[in-house]
């Protein structure tokens, strides 16, 4: 009766013990930080994005930070497919928890070795506003076709594969091809294209110039998209991620149809704010009676 | 945005202190909370923004002491004259926690620059501090007089002999920390002497904190990029100052740092 | 010496007093309310969007303010263009400023039908966000060969004509179709699209259920929009809009390459708010040693 | 969001007024901080959202009356009972303001519910009212026995004196403003009712003040739905309450109502 609300949120592919997710990027290659994530009791994690060469980056400055939400041009720094392999490899020793690890690529032929590389992982990620090269430095959301194959490749050779998606672009047709091709899951969303400049300094904060938007400013915009998602997809689980700062945000997502939630710019506050989400939450399922958090996933479409 | 992060500071003067180390005195529109050890991100704009720790801070005037190292410091020390602007963000990071009982400060280099901060505020705080300062030779030493101040003791070593005692830092330390008058050994410096003090120093018996350097990109603890592992300790945000016990807890420390890729490289390698 | 830096702004087709424009849709019909925004000081007045026919909008709520903006459905209520003609032409008897009429159409002929009812304005503004009938519900910016060839018409019928960008879509593709179509200017950008559920009631909130999100929020996205135009059409006067709350945020817009400044949430603070940006911006200049607002356009590029 | 603008109170109690309209008793978790006139949006999720004015306030209860009119008053009437939820957001607008000297209190139909608040809020400062309440019979008669707490004098009319004097509220007005004892008229009704009210007062020297009603969109002042004309006034920000004076230079008052495609209709044909 008294019993707590149970967290534990199947995502298909994926069982994990609560809903929260680390999202890709924002604790960069580090085993140590993603020790500390599950010790602060997140579910899973999201590796940062690799791609199959190492990149750098982009020149400092890659982040500003807003009152409502945070600039990055980090510019996917990873140290290549070869070498995140046997990070992953020895964090799968390490780590208790599923870790999924997002990749960028632009041909079905490079994702499979990049997948080859990171098989230790519970899943794969496709991170499709990864810069893509074929498309001239346009991002993956511009490619379906590229998501379709990628997708339907990696899958056919036994991995599992989530898709990011992001606002840009038509997602519900590309989300529709990932569908097509057999996709366990998105996640949902990535950061927004967007600038600063310093009006001392009359020019734009980063180095990369434009970057990626993330934070409260762009929950609303998340909670559309994962909405439509589900509206869509009823059968394909999916992570909402963007702008989750307090539980309440974290609630809008799953009622939204999420069934589990990516966090990433919260952590600035610090690894404690997991443990936050997840009181806030059990504290809201109990005070609506809900015995299950998997109860509500999608209830605003009721 | 109402929130601009950058505070633009004002050069205020300029003093050389080798031929590659110069002192930058700039003034705020605005007092400048901190604690010695923490650091700021100096932008120049359309050039780079790199993390330089405060020397020194007095209300709305502090200095940063600046060597020439690569792309950034390089423009700062040839084109940042008096009268032009830098643009900062910070100060971050967790620095020195002040301790009482006598203090021990070695510091290597530019490393020395914090540590004057330090040393002001425990002679403020009636801490009294001996100090050893380790430089290659007398063209590169620097901060000297302004450490007198503050220091019941000064020793200067410097590799070739050329000022003070012959000899590093470390050599110095070791003869001092026999003499166990010190509850706590502060030190910023290359890491590899850092290392040498904390091992030297915890075996006495004597507490430690240290200040390290890693790639700092953005400076909040988002990145992971500053990472001392396998304990996923962040320089820029649960450090610059760490303790000596935790250190040596990670294998990092002395030994690894992580290239702009995110991959370890060996830390003889890195500058 | 001592003398204020001038703000008017050469817009092209139309010369403004100041760089502050009324955004399209937040002072609904109303000629009063233009005539207030007037006497607070904005410099030209963009009229609510008009269809050919009349529409009542969403039904409520279509308001949903959060910390850091807005969310809207209000759903282009309007009295349709023949009634508009008649508002717009007692209104250019009341109001000294020029007043740009914003207008949605999905085909040429529909966009002339418009033009010639609204043709007391003093320049049209094509809202590309408008609901497309063709597209059946997607909006215009998923449809650029209807964007240039209603430009190119009313163009050629000797109307002036504003292109209203939002940021879902190819925009710059768009903004290319429009400037082969002799666009005189660009609007960038209209709302986001995004959606807010309530947690208590579990039920997205606003009557249309999709919201276009505004205020602080959208402005990193409308300052990296703005930055890309201009950088690509230099000799296009572009009007800056998305979030400016305070004069710093009119003024990086304005760096970003903006030549006006649309303003719309932060209207609810009051008609007060446009004298505070314009007093900002004019101490902005004095401060940093300009005589005349236009030197700073576009600043951030050098 | 950390913002959650709408509050959820609960129903504590439903009493029928008339057939057709109800006055709910809700409580909420916090005090309701809020001025005589203002009203708030109520919203039906899945239904509908309208604004009603607050009737009467106390800490954390207040009253809504709520007369049954189309869509949503329908489902409220309908559906909501004890311990139901209603979504508000406000308390919006300007309400009245309190003026010293003798008041008089000119009520219509559900419109009286405001103005039930505002003698409460005037007898609390020892400001004494004359009331007069209208309804078009005996059984549209709402909350009489509610004012007999606040009124120096009470009197109510019926078109068909089922009740109290044969007439209207404007009929009974115009007698006692004739005796010269008013600093202040105070109405909320039908605008037709509102509009007379207004003139004779004001030819009598007597300030007024009237709460209108508009087709409220936003309720914050952004999308100009509620406009009086050609002023550019909006109900929902700078009313709903304004004095007579001005709302006699407006083209609308008691004239006008704008549809939501925003075009003018003859205030008749609304309801
Ligand atoms: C917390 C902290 C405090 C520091 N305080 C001072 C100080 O007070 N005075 C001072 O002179 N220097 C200080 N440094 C070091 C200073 O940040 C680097 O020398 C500077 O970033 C080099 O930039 P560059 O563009 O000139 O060199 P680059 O051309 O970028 O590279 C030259 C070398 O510097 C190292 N480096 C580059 N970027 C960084 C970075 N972001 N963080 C750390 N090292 C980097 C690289 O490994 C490379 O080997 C501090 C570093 C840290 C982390
Ligand atoms: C400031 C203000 C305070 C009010 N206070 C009260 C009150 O205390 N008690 C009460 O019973 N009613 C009050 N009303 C009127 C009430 O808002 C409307 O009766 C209600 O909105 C009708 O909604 P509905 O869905 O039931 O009717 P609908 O089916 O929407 O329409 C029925 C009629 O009501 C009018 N109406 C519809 N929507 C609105 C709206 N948003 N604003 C104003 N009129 C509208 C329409 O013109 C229509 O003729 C107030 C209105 C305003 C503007
Ligand atoms: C510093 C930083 C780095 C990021 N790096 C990646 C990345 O490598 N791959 C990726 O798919 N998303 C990356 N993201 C996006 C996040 O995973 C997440 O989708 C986005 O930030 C929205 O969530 P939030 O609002 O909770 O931060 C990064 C975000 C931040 C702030
Ligand atoms: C209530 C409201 C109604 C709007 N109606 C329209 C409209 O009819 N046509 C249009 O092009 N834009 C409309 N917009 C968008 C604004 O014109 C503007 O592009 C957007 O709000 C971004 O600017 P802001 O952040 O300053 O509000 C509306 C915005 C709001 C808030
Ligand atoms: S520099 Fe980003 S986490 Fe330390
Ligand atoms: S209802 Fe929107 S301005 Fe009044």
């Amino acid at each position: 009766m008294s019993s707590e609300p149970s967290l534990s949120v199947d995502l298909g592919v994926l069982k994990l013990r609560n809903p929260i997710i680390i999202a890709s990027g924002v604790l960069g290659v580090s085993i140590g930080l993603m020790k500390r994530a599950e010790e602060a009791g997140a579910a899973a994690i999201t590796s940062k994005t690799t791609t199959l060469e190492p990149r750098k980056g982009h020149e400092n400055p890659v982040v500003y930070e807003l009152e409502y939400g945070l600039l990055n041009s980090m510019g996917l720094p990873n140290p290549g497919a070869e070498e995140m392999g046997k990070i992953l490899e020895e964090a799968k020793r390490i780590i208790n928890v599923p870790i999924i690890a997002s990749f960028g690529a632009s041909t079905p032929e490079e994702a499979l070795k990049i997948a080859e590389h990171l098989k230790h992982a519970d899943a794969l990620e496709l991170n499709a506003s990864c810069p893509h090269v074929k498309g001239l430095g346009a991002d993956l959301m511009s490619d379906p076709k590229a998501i379709h194959d990628i997708i339907s490749e990696v899958k056919a050779s036994g991995y599992k594969i989530f898709l990011k998606l992001s606002a840009h672009g038509d997602y519900l047709y590309i989300a529709r091809k990932a569908y097509d091709a057999g996709v366990d899951g998105f996640t949902a969303i990535n950061t927004l294209k967007a600038m600063a400049i310093d009006i001392n300094a009359k020019k734009p904060v980063l180095g990369g110039k434009v970057g990626g938007l993330s934070g409260k400013a762009i929950h609303p915009i998340a909670v559309r998209i994962v909405y439509e998602l589900r509206r869509e997809f009823p059968d394909v689980p999916i992570i909402g991620t963007g702008g989750v700062e307090t539980w309440q945000d974290a609630v809008e997502l799953l009622l939204a149809g999420a069934k589990a939630i990516g966090i990433g710019t919260v952590l600035k506050k610090g690894f404690h704010a997991i443990g936050q989400l997840l009181d806030g939450i059990k504290e809201y399922l109990a005070m609506n009676g809900y015995r299950d958090i998997n109860e509500i996933t999608g209830l605003a479409h009721k | 945005m109402i929130s601009l992060p950058y505070r633009v500071a004002t050069v205020e003067e300029v003093r050389n202190l080798t031929r590659d180390i110069k002192m930058y005195t700039l003034s705020i529109n605005e007092t400048f909370n901190s604690d010695p050890g923490q650091y700021v991100m100096v932008w120049v704009p359309g050039v780079g923004e790199i993390p330089i720790s405060l020397s020194l801070v007095d209300g709305e005037t502090f200095c940063l002491v600046i060597a020439r190292k690569g792309k950034v410091t390089s423009y700062i020390h040839e084109n940042i004259k008096e009268g032009d602007k830098l643009y900062l963000r910070g100060p971050y990071g967790n620095g020195f926690k002040l301790q009482g009982g006598k203090a021990l400060i070695v510091g290597g280099g530019y490393g020395v620059a914090p540590l004057l901060f330090l040393a002001r505020e425990l002679a403020r705080r009636y801490v009294r501090s001996d100090v050893v300062l380790g430089f290659r030779s007398k063209e590169h030493a620097i901060l000297i007089s302004e450490f007198e101040e503050y220091a019941d003791r000064l020793v200067v070593s410097t590799d070739d002999g050329s000022l003070g005692v012959r000899g590093t830092a470390v050599d110095v330390a070791r003869q001092l920390v026999d003499r166990n008058i010190y509850a706590t050994l502060y030190t910023c410096g290359k890491e590899q002497m850092m290392y040498k003090l904390v091992e030297l120093a915890l075996n006495r018996g004597i507490k430690t904190q240290a200040s390290l350097e890693r790639l700092i990109k953005c400076g909040i603890g988002i990145c992971g990029s500053c990472v001392l592992e396998p304990l996923g300790l962040r320089v820029c945000r649960d450090g610059p100052v760490f303790d000596g016990e935790t250190l040596l807890k990670t294998v990092d420390f002395g030994r690894f740092w992580h290239d702009s890729t995110g991959k370890p490289i060996p830390i003889e390698e890195v500058k």
